[in-house]
């Protein structure tokens, strides 16, 4: 028997950032999980358990992370750790989780490390960072001819991973890295770092940045009459971009997964969910909520398929088999094994058109 | 009791620090244009006594009143600007203005600019050391150039009271009795009522006319100074008259515990 | 040569900033002698103030400018009377810890808005985005208009603490709050007066950031910057305030460009040091000591 | 009321003012050694952090409560200790050694940074440390090779003598000797010359020096003991939180360093470790109480800052001698109490002096 | 005993920015001699006090110190810190004392230089350390007892008035064993009595523990009652030096400082 599970109950705990600087995310992903615990809570139960949701912050700061994870194991004694948000802060975690025997289970975050190097314990569910801008950056470069590459990057492992995609990138289309600039979190000031790509004059630049980084990037830059191509990760496709950037963030690129959901164009069953959701916590789901929702979708169903006698072990075993078909957020199909823990690899492209992401390229494959 | 013409008054004041008790009961009277003073030996409360009164420390139990009007425990700032001006012991400069502007401040309460200029030169007449030194932080001045400035910002505020706690702290012998020489002046010129406490009885029972004498806390004498100044105790104690016989004694037990 | 006058230009942008926020620093330090932690935070308040008039009640820039300023010196009073003047006389350092406090407070209240606090905003300054072009050289006015405001702000203070009797008096309570008193100065007045100015020049500094690093509740912690500055100039002068947020601004910016990473935000401390080192009491900081 | 006659000088030097000191104290440390089997653990881990944190805080204690110097950079010393505890931990070396050698190199930077200390003052000190604060974060994050940079290293489990002391429980004991011996050196240093030294200091440099009193050197000294102490809680912290990152020892986690000895209260030993408790049990009450509260307030991220922010300035507003301060009230109130008048703690009216001259 | 001088000023000069505070100022003072400064107030007294104990350091001129041994040292060769361990203590014109420790405290302060113990045998308290601390215990308290503080011991110096504090600061001084003591305005702030006390102390010192003094007074009984040689200084320059009697009789001293001595009763009401 497994801390965390009782005959009627399911502790499920999650990190998110509240009050740091992706606190924009956090907040719609704990909302998007609540939304699915109290759906299934309403409408059923997991062989015969109801689901509570522990949720600590960690305001994007591994140290609290690790303190939040200590107390979620030690004293909420949660069987699982679900949807927590951030590279840095999930590696921070992690350990803490491990020594108990509590899974990691699709953190919101796409490094590599989430699923490398292979643990029992660790589930992943998006293509990674890295593997999303090696795939974008080489075709980029074809499509604008562009001449010179630079990065800019948050100087974590989070950041990291996307300046490791772009050299990849880079040498697949068999180019330099011009200029490599990186700030730290929670930064606001960029002149310094644009003034150096531009002085490189490149041509596009990789943007290893996530809210008002990206922003901040691209608005100095407009300023300055600096204008390359932008290229973002997942990290940075949010509708947050626009709604803050406004019309300077226009034209810039940005690597994701699943779609943020533009309720005036979205199906009717996504813009019945995201009525619930406003109803429930009044603001429009992002991209982020669906995230939290389908993380934990994912764990009932594979909750369901370990049965009632569900264990760390019973849950491992069953998750070894899952496969998630398609949802309506037009997440790609995704699979589990004992050795393959990144549900799929999968991701495409969007550019911001007035004020708006659009997808522009289909689901890739490495 | 208190009749028309008294300026302040005390009336069983008892004031303390934390446990101990400074002050216990002491009722006590300032008339117009009078110099009053306090004496008493080391720690018998006389800088309390002030204190109290310019509302620096809130007395536990008793009442001040300075014109009729109650000024128990007010915000020292209120109280000053009513008209009296304190002296503190250990002079409390403004180190790190210039003199001038220490003389400045010590006309803060007034807004007649003129009255001001001309009280300046009056204060320079008196000390022509603070008109040489007038850019000077007077943090920098010496022991007694300070005590000069202090006593001249209250001759700025230009009261009606002034209470003077050890004026002649440091001052040489001349500076003493010329600062004695010019409160002197400032009561009988402009009428300014003064309460003086001063270690150097002589002086102050010259030139005050009406004195308490306060021993740890408690009022045990009070008299014109002629009498006071005839008393035999008072001779013996504060005036250091008649020195052999008691102190003879008294050294004559020191020596021997020092052994 | 162009990009070194580019780099000089925006260090000098950022360093007004600094400069800014600095100069409300000195304000306080010089009035009272504490050093309020607090100061970023009003930043954000004031900034949050001005976007909250903007976007919500949907007044013109200007108006909203004003009454956030307005609202702030009456916020900066009101903190005086509730906080500070209970503990008036304690030691500094106490009152260091509260205006430590008061941040906390502000980021959390803040913060504490549903849909507001955690997001980040950008303020509509109608100049927003505008640039001149004086030949190759990019001027954005943004940063022009802090260049100006910081000026104006600092000429002012400066001339109250120089001339004025107020100002004066400020300073005497800071250096010997008793006398002060012995003296009749309103010390307590003077102190709420100085923390409500503090305020205003915090919420200016708020709304002049505001479109540059936008408003968001962790926004104050760039007044961590701004004590380097104070200390450059040379703590307790307001053009010292000024002159060190250039210095500081200045060296960031060419930092950033030419040496490797992590020296843009480690510059200015280094700069502190050496300064310490070589002038003990900044740039404009007159030498002290205390004679016995 | 309690009255002590002293009848000799060796009653004067002594620890313990008399039999109550003792039966009290003991009873702690009895409770102390007890607590392994009385709290579950994540309470115990708590408790291991409150003694780490008391660590530490002894050092600045002696710092700023008794020597007068404030540091506003004292996470740097933290994490010095941290990061060499970590690393050597990681190379095998064994937990004593590297828990000697993480003291002396915090001890050798806090030599370092107290060289300002000896040409400036009050605020200008203060800036001072919190710009090597900054610096030595940076160089944390910059040190890839051997920190690990940003992303942050994770801290293997403490071997002492081939027996493995990473579990809650033995590690607590660990944290708990070391605590104690620290409280004793100090304790000794503060009533023998050294500790009159710093608190002269503190009082008067002027008189201090002409006393024969040598600042620089006893400023130093004051910098490295504090250091020392420091980078000892850091090399403990290292353990107990097994992984650590450079943002951990930022200005942040300094002012709260800072926060934990004014709260204690400025100049007391029992200080160090009452604030220490405050630290760390405040975010708990706090994240305990918001369930109780609407959500719309209690799930609100900002409430923890809030109310932390609330009760520091409901301390030094109610308490400007912090938690210490208070425990003496309530013992005097409890020591005379029939006869306890009102008022005796009523707040004189208190006026300052300027402290750029001292 | 090598010289009978202890301490000798040869020409000594100090300016501040516009002030030339000590102009060319030189005396020694004898061992076992009670050595008064007086003169008028800004005269450069202190500031000697200063220079001797090396909080200024003169712009022209040496002090010699002619401690044990027969080569004079030159004292403006030693730290601040040094000048305490050379045997030469002082007191402050406006009292510096620690202000938040007992008075217990102060005076062990005070035994700092003859400080034994190393750090760490501090560290562990070792028994030696033990007898260390007894031992400056009894030394602060026969200094307690010639100055009659027992009642003030272990009260907070906060709260002590100005007259206590005085002597405090004395005891101090004197806890350092010094071979020279400096004081400054010692009497300020005492009435009669208690000056009259302070001079039988200053006596004790001088004659008990024959430790000379230099001192810095202002009030006349007290400096003829226990002063061998007196320099009257004026405008930061020597005047007038010699016995008590000489100085106070030269007229250029009463001219600058002492002012005519006639009786106070001019002062009075009605005394025109
Ligand atoms: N800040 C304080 N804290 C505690 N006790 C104090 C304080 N100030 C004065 N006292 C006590 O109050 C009593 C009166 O002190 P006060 O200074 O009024 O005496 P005084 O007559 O002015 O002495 P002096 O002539 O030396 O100035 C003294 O016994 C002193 O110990
Ligand atoms: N650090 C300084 N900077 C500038 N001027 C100074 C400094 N120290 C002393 N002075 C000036 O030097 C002169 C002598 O000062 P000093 O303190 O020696 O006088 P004093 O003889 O002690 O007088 P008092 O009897 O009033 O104490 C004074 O005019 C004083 O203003
Ligand atoms: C949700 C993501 C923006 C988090 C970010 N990718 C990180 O790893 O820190
Ligand atoms: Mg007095
Ligand atoms: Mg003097």
């Amino acid at each position: 028997q497994s801390q965390g599970v009782t005959k009627d109950e399911i502790r499920i705990g999650t990190i998110q950032d509240l009050s740091g600087p992706l606190a924009g995310f956090g907040k719609q992903a704990r909302n998007g999980m609540q939304l699915r615990v109290d759906e299934l809570n309403e409408q059923g139960n997991v062989n015969g358990r109801k689901l509570k949701l522990f949720v600590e912050d960690s305001g994007y700061d591994p140290k609290k992370a690790v303190l939040a994870a200590q107390k979620l194991v030690n004293q909420d004694k949660i069987f699982i750790m679900a949807g927590h948000i951030g590279t840095a802060q999930n590696m921070a975690a992690m350990p803490v989780q491990f020594e108990k025997n509590v899974v990691n289970f699709l953190p919101i975050t796409a490094a590599r490390e989430m699923y490398e190097p292979h643990h029992r314990l660790k589930y992943s569910f998006a293509a990674t960072y890295y593997d999303q801008i090696r795939l974008a950056l080489p075709k980029m470069i074809k499509e604008k001819g562009a001449k010179k590459v630079c990065t800019i990057y948050q100087d974590d492992e989070f950041g990291l991973e996307v300046q490791r995609g772009a050299e990849a990138g880079l040498k697949a289309a068999g180019m330099e890295l011009a200029e490599k600039t990186s700030y730290k979190r929670g930064a606001t000031d960029f002149s310094s770092q644009v003034a150096k790509m531009k002085a490189a004059n490149c041509d596009l630049v990789v943007l290893g940045t996530i809210i008002r980084e990206t922003i901040g990037t691209v608005g100095e830059a407009r300023k300055t009459g600096f204008n390359p191509t932008f290229l973002g990760s997942s990290a940075a496709y949010t509708d947050l971009i626009h709604k803050l950037g406004g019309k300077a963030m226009d034209g810039i690129y940005a690597t994701h997964t699943a779609q943020h959901p533009y309720l005036d164009e979205a199906s009717q069953p996504i813009r019945f969910w995201a009525n619930k959701y406003k109803t429930k916590f009044n603001e429009d789901p992002t991209v982020f909520s669906v995230y939290g929702y389908t993380i934990i979708d994912a764990f009932i169903k594979a909750a369901q398929k370990a049965g009632p006698n569900l264990t760390t072990d019973s849950f491992v075993k069953a998750m070894d088999t899952m496969t998630f078909e398609p949802d309506m957020f037009g997440a790609p199909k995704s699979t589990y094994t004992a050795t393959k823990r990144l549900g799929n690899d999968l991701s495409r492209l969007s550019q911001i058109v007035d004020g708006k992401w659009k997808v522009m390229s289909d689901y890739v494959a490495p | 009791m208190s009749d028309d013409n008294t300026v302040l008054q005390l009336l069983n004041v008892e004031s303390a620090y934390g446990p101990i008790k400074a002050i216990r009961g002491v009722s006590l009277k300032v008339r117009q244009g009078e110099i009053a003073t306090v004496l008493g030996s080391n720690g018998a409360g006389k800088t309390t006594i002030l204190k109290t009164i310019s509302g620096i420390i809130d007395p536990r139990k008793g009442s001040i009143e300075f014109e009729g009007r109650n000024i128990t425990a007010q915000d020292p700032a209120h109280i000053v600007q009513q008209g009296l001006c304190h002296v503190p012991e250990g002079r409390e400069v403004f180190p790190l203005l210039s003199v001038k502007d220490n003389l400045l401040m010590g006309a803060y309460t007034r807004s007649d600019r003129d009255g001001v200029a001309r009280d300046i030169e009056t204060v320079y007449a008196y000390f022509p050391i603070l008109r040489e030194r007038a850019t000077q932080h007077a943090g920098l001045l010496s022991g007694g150039q300070q005590q000069m400035l202090a006593i001249s910002r209250a001759i700025m505020a230009a009261p009606k009271l002034i209470l003077l706690d050890e004026p002649s702290l440091g001052l040489s012998p001349k500076l003493t009795r010329e600062i004695f020489e010019i409160v002197v002046r400032i009561n009988r010129e402009r009428g300014t009522t003064i309460l003086l406490v001063e270690q150097n009885a002589n002086m102050a029972l010259n030139a005050a006319d009406y004195g308490y004498v306060l021993e740890n806390g408690r009022i045990v004498m009070e008299d014109t100074c002629e009498r006071l100044r005839e008393k035999e105790d008072i001779k013996e104690f504060y005036l250091g008259l008649k020195d052999e016989g008691v102190r003879g004694e008294r050294r004559w037990k020191k020596k021997k515990t020092w052994r | 040569m162009l990009q070194i006058l580019q780099l000089l230009l925006s260090g000098i942008a950022q360093g007004c900033i600094y400069g800014l926020i600095a100069l409300g620093f000195v304000l306080i330090y010089k009035a009272t002698e504490t050093v309020s932690f607090a100061q970023g935070e009003l930043m954000m308040l004031g900034a949050f103030c001005a976007f909250a008039g903007m976007s919500m009640v949907g007044l013109p820039f200007w108006l909203a400018a004003l009454l956030a300023i307005a609202a702030m010196a009456a916020f900066g009073v009101l903190l005086e009377l509730v906080v500070i003047r209970p503990i008036l006389g304690q030691p500094q350092f106490s009152i260091v810890m509260l205006t430590i406090g008061i941040g906390y407070v502000a980021r959390g209240l803040i913060t504490m808005i549903p849909g507001i606090g955690t997001e980040t905003h950008s303020l509509a300054v109608p100049y927003k985005d505008e640039i001149w072009k004086l030949g190759a050289l990019v001027v954005n006015v943004e940063q022009a208009v802090i260049i100006v405001a910081t000026a104006i702000l600092c000429g002012l203070l400066y001339a109250m603490f120089r001339y004025s009797k107020l100002g004066i008096a400020m300073q005497a309570s800071s250096q010997n709050q008793l006398a002060a008193y012995y003296m009749g100065i309103p010390v307590k007045r003077l102190n709420g007066l100085v923390w409500g100015l503090a305020a205003a020049v915090a919420a200016i500094a708020g709304m002049l950031l505001a479109p540059i690093t936008f408003v968001h509740a962790n926004m104050g912690f760039i007044g961590l910057k701004a004590f380097p500055a104070a200390v450059v100039g040379g703590f307790g002068s307001l053009p010292g305030a000024i002159v060190g947020g250039l210095v500081i601004g200045i060296v960031e910016s060419f930092a950033g460009f030419y040496l490797p990473d992590g020296f843009k935000d480690t510059a200015p401390y280094i700069v502190v040091l050496v300064m310490l080192m070589v002038k003990p009491n900044g740039l404009f900081g007159e030498k002290l000591r205390k004679k016995v | 009321m309690r009255y002590i006659f002293k009848t000799s000088y060796a009653q004067d030097i002594a620890l313990a003012k008399h039999g109550g000191h003792l039966f009290w104290y003991g009873l702690l440390g009895a409770l102390l050694i007890a607590a392994p089997w009385l709290l579950p653990e994540y309470w115990l881990a708590q408790l291991t952090f409150v003694l780490i944190y008391g660590i530490v805080g002894l050092g600045l204690m002696l710092l700023a409560g008794f020597t007068g110097q404030f540091s506003i950079g004292h996470a740097a010393f933290l994490g010095t200790g941290a990061y060499t505890q970590a690393v050597l931990a990681n190379a095998g070396v064994p937990f004593p050694l590297a828990l000697a050698a993480a003291a002396a190199l915090s001890a050798a930077v806090g030599v370092v940074v107290g060289l300002p200390a000896l040409r400036v003052k009050g605020i200008y000190l203060g800036i001072a440390t919190l710009a090597f604060g900054f610096i030595v974060e940076e160089v944390f994050a910059r040190w890839e090779r051997v920190t690990g940079g940003n992303s942050g290293l994770h801290v293997k489990s403490p071997k002492l003598f081939g027996l493995d002391i990473s579990s809650g429980e033995s590690f607590y004991i660990v944290c708990l000797l070391v605590a104690v011996l620290c409280t004793f050196a100090i304790l000794n240093l503060l009533r023998s010359p050294t500790g009159r030294a710093f608190v002269a200091i503190r009082d008067s440099e002027i008189s201090a020096q002409s006393m024969g009193i040598h600042l620089a050197r006893y400023k130093t000294m004051s910098f490295a003991i504090s250091a020392a102490l420091a980078g000892l809680g850091g090399a403990l912290y290292a353990h107990k939180l097994s992984f650590i990152s450079p943002d951990q020892f930022n200005i942040l986690q300094s002012i709260d360093l800072l926060l934990m000895v004014v709260i204690g209260g400025l100049g007391s030993v029992h200080g160090a470790f009452l604030g220490a408790i405050f630290l760390i049990a405040m975010p708990q009450l706090i994240s305990l109480g918001k369930d109780w509260l609407p959500p719309v307030i209690g799930q609100a991220p900002g409430l923890q800052g809030l109310v932390y922010g609330l009760v520091l300035i409901g301390f030094v507003l109610f308490e400007p001698l912090g938690l210490y301060g208070r425990w003496l009230k309530v013992r005097t109130y409890l020591q005379l109490f029939p006869f306890y008048r009102k008022g005796l703690f009523k707040r004189q009216k208190a006026f300052t002096k300027s402290d750029r001259l001292r | 005993m090598s010289s009978d001088v202890l301490l000798s000023a040869k020409d000594l000069s100090v300016r501040f920015g516009g002030v030339l505070a000590v102009n060319k100022v030189s005396f020694e003072v004898r061992r076992g001699e009670v050595f008064t400064l007086i003169g008028p107030n800004g005269a450069g007294k202190t500031t000697v006090f200063n220079l001797i104990s090396r909080i200024y350091t003169p712009t022209t001129g040496e002090i010699l110190w002619h401690g044990e041994g027969a080569a004079p040292i030159v004292l403006t060769e030693h730290a601040p810190h040094e000048i305490a361990a050379l045997g030469i203590a002082r007191t402050f014109q406006n009292i510096e004392l620690f202000e938040h420790a007992t008075v217990l405290h102060n005076l062990l302060i005070g035994r700092h230089t003859h400080r034994r113990t190393g750090f760490w045998s501090e560290v562990f308290f070792t028994p030696g350390t033990r007898r260390a601390e007894i031992e400056a215990r009894e030394k602060a308290e026969r200094v307690i007892e010639l100055l009659d503080l027992q009642h003030h011991r272990d009260a907070m110096v906060a709260g002590l008035p100005y007259g206590v504090r005085k002597v405090v600061e004395l005891a101090r001084a004197l806890c350092t064993e010094p071979k020279l003591l400096l004081l400054d305005e010692p009497s300020s702030g005492l009435n009669v009595e208690e000056t009259a006390d302070m001079a039988f102390w200053i006596q004790d010192i001088q004659q008990e523990l024959g430790i000379s003094v230099l001192m810095v007074e202002h009030d006349m009984s007290l400096v003829s009652k226990v002063s061998d040689r007196v320099l009257a200084m004026n405008m930061g320059e020597a005047l007038a030096s010699g016995s008590p009697r000489e100085v106070q009789s030269d007229v250029r001293v009463i001219e600058a400082y002492l002012g005519a001595v006639d009786d106070l009763s001019s002062l009075r009401r009605g005394a025109s």
